[in-house]
């Protein structure tokens, strides 16, 4: 993809890639090549990765959330690891939307990545903006929008966590934007499935799920929060169970829409778990800090573990848990 | 949770990734010793090894119990040849991932990813170069000066630490220093005091026209600060909490005073070798103070 | 406090107790010997426990959920191991309140366990009905209501998801009863605070903060659930930033209110990590199953951890995280 | 996490509880060997050993990224003589817990709970005992067997698998019993079917008044209905997930017919030994179906 340096190093954990295992799922219109992307917030711009693996073999590329203004972010520190997770509390730094546009789209683009844009507003009329601002725009399969980040109409809230505000912020995109809009939905509401109800009654074609959990942790010698924002978001392995949950919950409820699952994949069988559950695609965010080739490995494994087990369609087992 | 836990090959030297820039690699450990409070860790990795420079790190992948993230460590040595080369690292057993680290032993693989960040540069000009180092921070300075003595240039040593045996690199540095001073906060060693008491004079006496530092960030602060005032280039080996290291997580940001603006910049990616001058010093004492939100900055 | 077995063999950790620390906390009324309380659930009857070490050297014991009428639970598999904590679905199994009371109360109380009774119930109704078969009881120090079980009033939904069933399940406890309630509640739901503010406004003495979140595992090779209930409660060490965000939020709104903080307290530093967000005492639930000996090891260790940093006493830190 | 995690000591033979009743106790492995799928690990835990009798359990730490629960293993052996006396424990190698154990080496601590759980008793009055094992449910029942021939009782064995390599116990049953009879699914060895085919034969051969089982929950099942069938009394030892293995966390019920009902007994505080003719299958097998709720049970 980038140039002169397409051959790889000697590559030990690749599986021959089985013949005849389907991988290509749909997200509502958009047919992927595979179900793995790379999560929110969790891959910048896409090149500091392309340094290890093109980044065109995964089935889509979830941008970091991108705000109207350009954003600095917090204060440092941002991460504290917890047990087989951790909190993050980075402020959504991005280089706004119209940097974005110009400067890292092209790129992506043109390395043949499929691209969802995912947006975040402090307001509903951001969100509005937001969309404007995309309408115009060629290139990107999908809009995410991260309604799981605090609307200051609402004492800092997050929009996700009620379902009128929900619907409010999902509309103001979907509104504006022919393109299909995932609303990225926050784990940690009563009743996951009327949220996820009143993104699709506002016009979203599915839900991503689940952003990270509010948490905390305390340096307990300097008696200070190991977060500088003092609490943070929870990620990681750690989460996966409430984001199977969630998956799992809202599946039930609306067997059609496309959902984006994420929350504490690391392996292949976890891939699997989160298709199981109703998920029709996979994003992955924690895992690449801790494999900057975790993503492709799961792209590499998920044929072969596929193909072992007699399944010719990754697209075949979604929601297929018994219950 | 960690890389190596599900890494299939153990075999030195395979490396994935490309050609050029960062590859992860899954080394074996050729051999382990204590360096008073350090150990110092040598890993065969040679595809890690044949592209590393002077300033870059590794991260590792480290087991355990609720271990889940890499830990970074700047390279400090190059042993082998190129073919079969390896990288050392120095490091202060701290928490579970550096326990776990000590504790590996030769023949163990131990999963790295690596060259991660910019390295230093020489000056532009040639230049008596003055290499600072706190703690643990010496590591990199070693494998800089041999690089800049291999270019002719002179190099002289200025290594502080709280106590004698928190000193490292000593030796090293007085192989290949025209002069190595010391700082002990406690005086067992050396002048009493911190590195940038002892600073004005060295740069006196030595004349140098670039320093490149690394150790605790307040001393990077004040070495900055000391170096700036003299109008001398200063290049500093910054340290943040890192998630990825690889530039995708935004957690390790440092305020950097770029043209158009103050930006939070990656220590791993932009950095760990930055321009000291430009670092936003003042920001980054209120974060250490708690407390204060970022400033409005440029991305 | 069994007969005849008082002996301990060798004690290989047991740190001898610094004199000068004062472990005792309050809570409101109450004042226990140390901090280290056994979580509901998680302790069962405590003769079990008791074969292994006195079980009075904890500061409180809090019993399993009853329930008004004998419940059989759920069946198995019950539990699930998840990245650092484990999921469960028991679905209260308990002898009910009649038969605790004549069973298993007496031994707690004749073994001198500072007892703190858990009740569950299905409706307001019931809550009053457990409240009012309490009345006469003596021994209990406390109550806790555990209002984050379903609500069969409100399609099952647990009552602690909003402030007004809440409210009227903790005043159904309260205003029948003399001994402190103390309100457990769910930590999924947008504004912690916020119910945290309607138990005390219904007459709680404080909150116990936090049950287990929703979750769910899926065996991806027999396409099954792991547990038989499908969804159950996530514990341990993977939640533990999400307890310690939980408490320190309401601690910073209600400073005066006393908290048990629990959620995946494994080692002492944990103990003292809840206890500076502010819980006043901490309890284990989790660990006691990884390792029997886990509270009495918290009991013994804390001493000294806080000698060793100059403290003198345990309830000074309360909620001394600088922030 | 784990027990051995934040275990200080790791000298064999310490151990913490009471005089009586199970202990915890950082063991000492005294050895490891392969037995076809299944690896034998002989651990000095003295305090354990001195209390274990037939059909109890120990709960073991283990150790790696994201495990946190003990894993339980029923004791097959003791080793060494009672004052610094081993336990053996027999387990196949299926998840990460026990791919840990069988990475252990000579003289490496593990941290065990036991014992724990109800043992066999022998029968009432002296009858010749029938010995049913299932793959590594066996594993007990060597013990049992040694006990139960100590008290001058007659023992036969039957013992099955799915093939010929995954039959435990078949060398150490010929030592102790007037017979062993072998069944293997695929015919491998001895005779081609499961245990419950050869069971009627081999009861009327041998006139056995009693039956003890272990092995997989549906042959326990099978075992004890034929046992009830013909009124001879069946124990047999369960297996059931566990979290806690000591009774708190009530995971690993199982419905059994009290007197006044059934009731969810726990498998690790009132089993694993249970009266088989009790245990209420037909509830478990709707439950080994999935779907089914639990009936209204006695708690
Ligand atoms: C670019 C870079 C290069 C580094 N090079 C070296 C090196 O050459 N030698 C060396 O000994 N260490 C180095 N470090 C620091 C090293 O990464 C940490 O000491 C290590 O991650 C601690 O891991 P742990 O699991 O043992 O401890 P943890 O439990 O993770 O931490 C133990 C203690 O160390 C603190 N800590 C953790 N990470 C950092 C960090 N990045 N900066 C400051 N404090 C931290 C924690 O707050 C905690 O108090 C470097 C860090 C960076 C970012
Ligand atoms: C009282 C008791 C005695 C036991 N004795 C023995 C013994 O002597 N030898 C032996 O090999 N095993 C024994 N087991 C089973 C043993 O505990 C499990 O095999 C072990 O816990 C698996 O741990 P793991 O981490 O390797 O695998 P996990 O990843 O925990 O599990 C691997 C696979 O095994 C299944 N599994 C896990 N635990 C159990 C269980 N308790 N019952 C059935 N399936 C399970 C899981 O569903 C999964 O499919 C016993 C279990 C109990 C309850
Ligand atoms: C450092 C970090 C930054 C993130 N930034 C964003 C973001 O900008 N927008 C967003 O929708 N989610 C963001 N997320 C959430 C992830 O996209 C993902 O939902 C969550 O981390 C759970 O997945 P994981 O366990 O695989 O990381 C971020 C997560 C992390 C860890
Ligand atoms: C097996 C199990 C059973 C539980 N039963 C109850 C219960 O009956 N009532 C209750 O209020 N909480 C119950 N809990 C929740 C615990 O009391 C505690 O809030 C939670 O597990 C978090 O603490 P931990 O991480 O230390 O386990 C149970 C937890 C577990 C794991
Ligand atoms: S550590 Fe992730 S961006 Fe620097
Ligand atoms: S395993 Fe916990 S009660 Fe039996």
């Amino acid at each position: 993809m980038t140039s002169g340096s397409q051959s790889q190093q000697v590559v030990d954990v690749a599986e021959a890639r089985p013949a005849g295992v389907d991988l290509s799922v749909d997200l509502g219109p958009v047919t992927l090549a595979n179900p793995v992307l790379a999560a929110s917030g969790c891959f910048a711009s896409g090149r500091e990765i392309d340094r290890f693996f093109d980044v065109d073999r995964l089935g889509a590329v979830i941008v970091k959330s991108l705000t109207l203004e350009p954003r600095g972010g917090l204060p440092t520190p941002r991460m504290a690891e917890t047990p087989s997770g951790m909190l993050n509390a980075i402020g959504l730094q991005n280089p706004g939307l119209d940097r974005w546009l110009a400067e890292d789209l092209p790129w992506l683009l043109d390395a043949g990545v499929p691209t969802i844009v995912s947006i975040a507003g402090n307001t509903v009329d951001e969100f509005g903006a937001l969309a404007r601002a995309l309408r115009r725009v060629r290139g990107p399969v999908a809009v995410e929008a991260n309604i799981s980040c605090p609307n200051v109409e609402d004492r800092d809230r997050v929009f996700a966590c009620r379902q009128d505000t929900t619907g409010e912020a999902v509309r103001a995109v979907t509104d504006v934007l022919h393109l299909p809009v995932f609303a990225k939905l926050s784990p940690d509401v009563p009743d996951i499935v009327a949220i996820a109800e009143a993104a699709r009654a506002a016009g979203a074609t599915g839900v991503s799920l689940v952003n990270t959990l509010p948490g905390m942790a305390i340096d307990v010698e300097r008696r200070r929060p190991r977060l500088a924002a003092v609490t943070g978001g929870l990620s990681g392995p750690a989460i996966r169970p409430v984001a199977v949950r969630a998956v799992h919950q809202v599946h039930r409820a609306m067997p059609l829409m496309p959902i984006i699952g994420m929350g504490g994949v690391r392996t292949v069988a976890d891939v699997v778990e989160l298709v199981l559950a109703g998920a029709s695609a996979v994003a992955v965010g924690t895992a690449t800090f801790v494999n900057p080739m975790a993503t492709l490995d799961l792209v590499e494994g998920l044929p072969g573990w596929l193909a072992a087990r007699g399944h010719t369609s990754v697209a075949d087992l979604r929601g297929a848990v018994s219950s | 949770m960690s890389g190596a836990a599900y890494r299939v090959s153990a075999a030195a030297g395979r490396a994935r990734g490309r050609d050029e820039g960062p590859v992860q690699e899954t080394g074996e450990v050729m051999g382990s010793r204590r360096v008073g409070p350090y150990t110092l860790l040598d890993v065969v990795a040679p595809h890690v090894a044949v592209r590393v420079l002077p300033g870059q790190f590794v991260s590792v992948a480290v087991d355990g119990p609720e271990t889940l993230l890499r830990r970074p460590f700047s390279v400090s040595g190059i042993s082998g040849a190129p073919a079969g080369g390896g990288i050392e690292i120095v490091f202060e057993t701290l928490g579970p991932g550096t326990v776990w680290l000590a504790g590996r032993d030769r023949h163990d693989a131990v999963d790295v990813v690596g060259p991660l960040g910019r390295p230093f540069t020489a000056p532009p000009e040639p230049a008596p170069c003055l290499l600072v180092g706190g703690g643990y921070g010496a590591a990199p300075l070693v494998l800089l000066g041999r690089t800049l003595r291999e270019r002719g240039l002179r190099v002289d040593f200025l290594l502080g630490a709280a106590t004698q045996s928190r000193l490292l690199g000593v030796m090293d540095a007085k192989r290949i220093a025209g002069t190595t001073t010391v700082t002990t906060e406690d005086g067992s060693a050396g002048r009493a005091g911190i590195v940038t008491d002892a600073m004005e004079d060295v740069l006196d006496a030595n004349g140098s026209g670039a320093v490149y530092a690394c150790g605790p960030m307040p001393m990077l602060a004040a070495v900055s600060e000391v170096a700036a005032g003299r109008g001398v280039p200063v290049q500093v080996a910054v340290e943040e909490s890192m998630a990825c290291g690889v530039g995708v997580c935004w957690s390790c940001v440092v305020p950097y005073r770029r043209d158009d603006g103050v930006a939070n910049v990656r220590a791993c990616l932009d950095g760990p070798v930055l321009d000291g001058a430009r670092v936003d010093w003042p920001t980054l004492r209120t974060w250490w103070a708690g407390g204060a939100q970022s400033p409005e900055l440029t991305p």
